[in-house]
């Protein structure tokens, strides 16, 4: 499959402003400017941008506690996303949702989950609803290799496929649940294996690849748009920060997470851009630049922007 | 005005609004061709197709997740959860999920599920069928919680749940699916937050919640043959609670009962006392606030034992009686 | 395998034993004698005594709600059983639990279970408990065709495998979850497909060949009780009955059910009993006789039976 | 006497119990190498190995269900759940099995089941990460439901807990782990159903639990400047509950406020204020009872609306001059 140039420029800079953006949420939740949890997926870019964007813009997904990668590629504003984890009423939730809750409906993100395995079943809805109003719309669903051991996800792959809805669902595979070896608490040798027990479709490719996640998943998507039903992709990917703020990484080697570093996503795209003269390293540069700027912005934006009033406590509560 | 059963109330309110809105649709387990285990869709497939009255698998947290995501998107979804104690397998979805998304997410996205689900012991199934939950979800902000009584209103509460914008808990009785009462042919609703004052009285109030209500009324009417004059008011929704209308029958009365099949300990009865305290009313109570509840035990099988597990008429006469003597 | 006459001759009788009781439930249950809601495995009742004949008196089950057929297998008192069906004070949890919830620990049986897949975990942990105790027990999980879809079914087959655990899970597929067939709500050809989601074996067998039941399951214990882990059995059956107590079968032809009942799994085995001359017409007869005897000695010990006094209501909440 | 802090006393007792009866054994996400979201159980799996601290996939239900199954056979099982709010993930298997089994079976089977889990707001992790639960599991009959405040509460409580041949639900606290007190390096167990005067006091009894405990306290000092005496009760154990301790209490000081963390609408304070008014103690209350509880929301993330949601030491101070006033 041959993708524009500009759909990959895209996927780069996505890949770059979740990165850099994410660099600066360490900074800033070290320095107590941000509070609370946070889950970083750095070295997992690719898996976010691949994926996202095999979407139509009014296409739905559900993400993880770690999807402010997904977010970004799905178009979510930099300034709003970062006013939202610093707790501020110019927040995606006005500020009561945080780093896990961020969701934009209008962009067509139903929303991180802060319940492991907790938005499976409601992409799965969702995707039943798109079937059910034939929109032609459909729904990517992220979550991760420890999620696959929730009940939620055996439910929801059974609904899916005996309703054969429009719904990919992607396994963001980064070997650990938390400190958990997924070796260690998942017998088959990929998550994918587990599509058979649905008889879906399941794949397991590399994760840091974002051309092969762009174009297994964008397959996926197809055949969903067809109403042939749903597949399971695994992406094998690795987080390089600790799970969340306090994670001492004793249950992984440095070696480890050395190697991975080796093969960053970001990086060997680049390299890729380069190599097939589609970007110049100026270019990149530049672009990397921008996107530093971007970030730069968006924390301007966000300290400056008000808390949210105490007045907004109790609203919000319920749908009028 | 016709006399329906509760049962019948129930699938009409759900047949109207399936006419009326093409957003609404039913899932839920053995929905379609068997009716539910209570035959309250029986022959609904039929005249809106097994998409609209949707058959899942057995997998609660995934039909009521389900629920939550075609909310979000647009649809109205009536699930149904076979026995309410299984609420319990759908406990993320209804509490993590569906009450919270609206809040956490700043206003953004409603989510406009209705989770119908037949509550209440009486009918011999014994510990894990028989159980009254609605406290656990009174206590999470963001749901509405609704407990019909009669035919009239479990039509039109059941029609304000399915056009609300929130996530509803209904708890119906499987007792009064039989029970009989007039409901108009036109299209009504019940507003939530409204209590009703279905007997008035000058002595007591006695504040009972479904199946309950009908066995005050009947103590009550016991009671009035011995001039004791009661006065029972049924919430009809416990969230939104109507204070207001207990409140003043308190005022009036002096003194307040609350009867409620759940169990004691925790229930919905103890959340009443609290408000009622709080309130002005404290100051015109002339004797204290009793709880007339279920024992704090699992439901027991043995009918004799099922019966005395919660409260039944004779134990509101006899309550009634010694509290007047306070 | 060379299974012992006496053997064979146990599992006729509780086949009898179980068929009897039940059409004697039914009975009761028209006659207002028994409440309450009953489940009803006539049809069905080699997948009860092959399976369960393969374990060792001290080793564990968890049985379903349709369970009956299992208890009386593992030895259950039928006067006790009875007794219990009806309310009496008499029976196996004192009249607090009915058919759905008739259990006994010392001969093994963890319980029958009101929620389905409800006991799965419950069975799983079981088998932890000899793993770690190092008992050399092992412990054998019923659960429907229907409870395959629930999310402890995944969550404990999973526990299960990577802990190797000494568990044996028998499917009972009698091809509906109360009016649903498992074809509409399962998208693999059989249950047993799921178990290689869990790098489990998956066997599907006939569930009305009490012998195939017993060997297969036989093998699984085996297996189990080598520490070489789970497997998980699919029996292919039938409920001639209705779910419980109010249904019009409206869901599946009579054409369906008559055809079952001529694969009825007791009038098979005695065939087969008959034409290996393992037993005599005469035998079978007198031993049809002998357990209706025990199903009326049994109805007559529970209506002798008094109910439990209203003292008992608040009793057994805590364990002292 | 050492000081440690209340999470030092949460593994001391873990560490203690896995020593004395080699069927006590840990159970949960991340509690080995990691040590659980908390730090609780670091360092256990070193002393007691994989078998005895065993990390489980995530699958909250089986969890506590192989809990359920291991407690029958004879183990005594402590399971953790990371964060309270994950129970609605296993509410099945707590309130339909573990509860209720040894009375569905007549008594023959019992369930020595602990589940650990810290609830609470106060850490900026926001709706499903902060919630208050007890009063759910304190509603369903058949599970013993606990709150230590202090570490020499939660050591004792939670031996007591181990040691129960009951299921219980044992709530610690997110924000009290890094509490310091006083623990003797002996052996002792804190009995169940035995509320004790943190501080004693004769103007108003208060009523507080958990973290509550803590800021009832601070609340009472400041007041003591201004020549209010308030005596402030910690129950330990929600279920069973010290009334007795309570209505002495009330009948001594005449007025009672209850302070909890959790949503006011339906918590535990609730149960409270309808068992003292049904107690003798009703007829020497001099003002009604209050409750000073959390919002009914969720828990927002932004840091100062996270604090307003629920009671804070001024917020205590306010409410019991105000009731002072009545
Ligand atoms: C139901 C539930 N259980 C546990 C947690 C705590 N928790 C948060 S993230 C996480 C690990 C999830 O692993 P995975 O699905 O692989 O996603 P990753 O964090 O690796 O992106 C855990 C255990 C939770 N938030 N929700
Ligand atoms: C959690 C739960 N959901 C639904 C039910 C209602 N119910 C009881 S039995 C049953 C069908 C179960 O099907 P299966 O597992 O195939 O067992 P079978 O009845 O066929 O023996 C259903 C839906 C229940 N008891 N528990
Ligand atoms: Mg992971
Ligand atoms: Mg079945």
């Amino acid at each position: 499959m041959k993708l524009s140039k500009k759909l990959k420029l895209r996927m780069l800079e996505q890949m770059l402003l979740t990165r850099y953006f994410e660099e600066k949420v360490d900074e800033l939740f070290a320095k107590g400017l941000i509070h609370g949890t946070t889950h970083l997926s750095i070295g997992e870019e690719a898996m976010a941008a691949g994926p996202v964007n095999a979407l139509k813009a009014d296409d739905f997904m559900a993400i993880t506690h770690r999807g402010h990668g997904s977010c970004i590629a799905k178009g979510a504003d930099i300034n709003i996303m970062m006013a939202e984890l610093m707790g501020k009423e110019t927040g995606y939730c006005k500020g009561k949702g945080g780093s896990i809750h961020v969701a934009n409906l209008e962009e067509g993100n139903l929303g991180a989950n802060g319940i492991v395995g907790g938005g499976i079943p409601i992409a799965t809805g969702a995707a039943l609803a798109q079937k059910m109003q034939n929109t032609g719309k459909i729904v990517l669903c992220f979550f991760g290799d420890g999620a696959s051991n929730e009940g939620t996800f055996h439910e929801s792959l059974n609904m899916a496929s005996i309703w054969q809805l429009p719904i990919v669902y992607v396994c963001v595979n980064n070997m650990y649940g938390m400190s958990t070896c997924i070796d260690d608490v998942c017998p088959t040798n990929n998550i994918s294996d587990r599509a058979s027990a649905y008889q879906m479709e399941g794949i397991t490719i590399d994760g840091n690849d974002v051309l092969e996640m762009f174009e297994v998943t964008n397959n996926a998507v197809i055949k969903a748009r067809k109403g042939q039903g749903p597949t399971l992709i695994e992406g094998l990917t690795y987080r390089w920060k600790g799970h969340s703020k306090s994670d001492a990484n004793l249950y992984r080697t440095r070696e480890e997470i050395e190697e991975w570093k080796k093969k960053c996503p970001i990086k060997r795209f680049q390299t890729y851009l380069i190599e097939q003269k589609i970007m110049s390293e100026e270019e990149i540069k530049k672009m990397e630049e921008s996107s530093l700027e971007t970030i730069e912005r968006a924390v301007e934006f966000a300290e400056q922007s008000p808390y949210p009033s105490l007045d907004a406590l109790e609203e919000d509560l319920y749908a009028y | 005005m016709e006399e329906i059963t509760y049962g019948q109330a129930v699938r009409d309110a759900m047949r109207e609004e399936l006419q009326r809105d093409e957003n609404v649709f039913l899932m839920g387990e053995d929905i379609g061709v068997y009716g539910g285990a209570f035959g309250i869709t029986f022959g609904m497939i039929d005249e809106f197709g097994p998409d609209r009255v949707r058959d899942t698998p057995i997998s609660e947290a995934a039909i009521v997740g389900a629920g939550v995501g075609a909310a979000m998107v647009g649809m109205r979804p009536i699930v149904e959860i076979m026995f309410s104690d299984f609420l319990t397998l759908a406990s993320d979805q209804i509490m993590n999920q569906a009450a919270k998304i609206h809040y956490m997410l700043g206003g953004k996205a409603k989510v406009p599920l209705v989770v119908r689900t037949p509550g209440g012991s009486g009918t011999g199934a014994a510990a894990q069928h028989s159980q009254s939950l609605e406290a656990l979800f009174a206590h999470i902000p963001g749901l509405k919680v609704v407990m019909p009584s009669s035919p009239y209103d479990v039509k039109g509460l059941l029609k304000t749940a399915i056009r609300d914008d929130n996530p509803v808990v209904f708890f119906e009785h499987k007792l009064l699916y039989s029970k009989k009462g007039e409901v108009p042919d036109t299209d009504y609703t019940v507003p939530f937050g409204e209590a009703e004052i279905k007997r008035s009285g000058s002595d007591i109030t006695v504040f009972a919640t479904s199946i309950m209500v009908h066995r005050a009324l009947e103590a009550a009417e016991q009671l009035a043959n011995e001039n004791i004059s009661v006065e029972v008011i049924d919430p009809k929704t416990l969230v939104p609670l109507d204070t207001e209308t207990i409140v003043k029958s308190v005022i009036k009365t002096g003194r307040l009962m609350i009867v409620q099949e759940a169990c004691k300990r925790g229930g919905f009865a103890s959340e009443v006392v609290a408000e009622v305290v709080e309130s002005e009313a404290f100051g015109y109570l002339d004797a204290p606030i009793t709880r007339v509840a279920g024992k704090n035990i699992p439901i027991p099988y043995s009918k004799k034992l099922e019966a005395a597990a919660v409260p039944q008429v004779e134990d509101i006469v006899k309550a009634v009686k010694e509290e007047l003597l306070q």
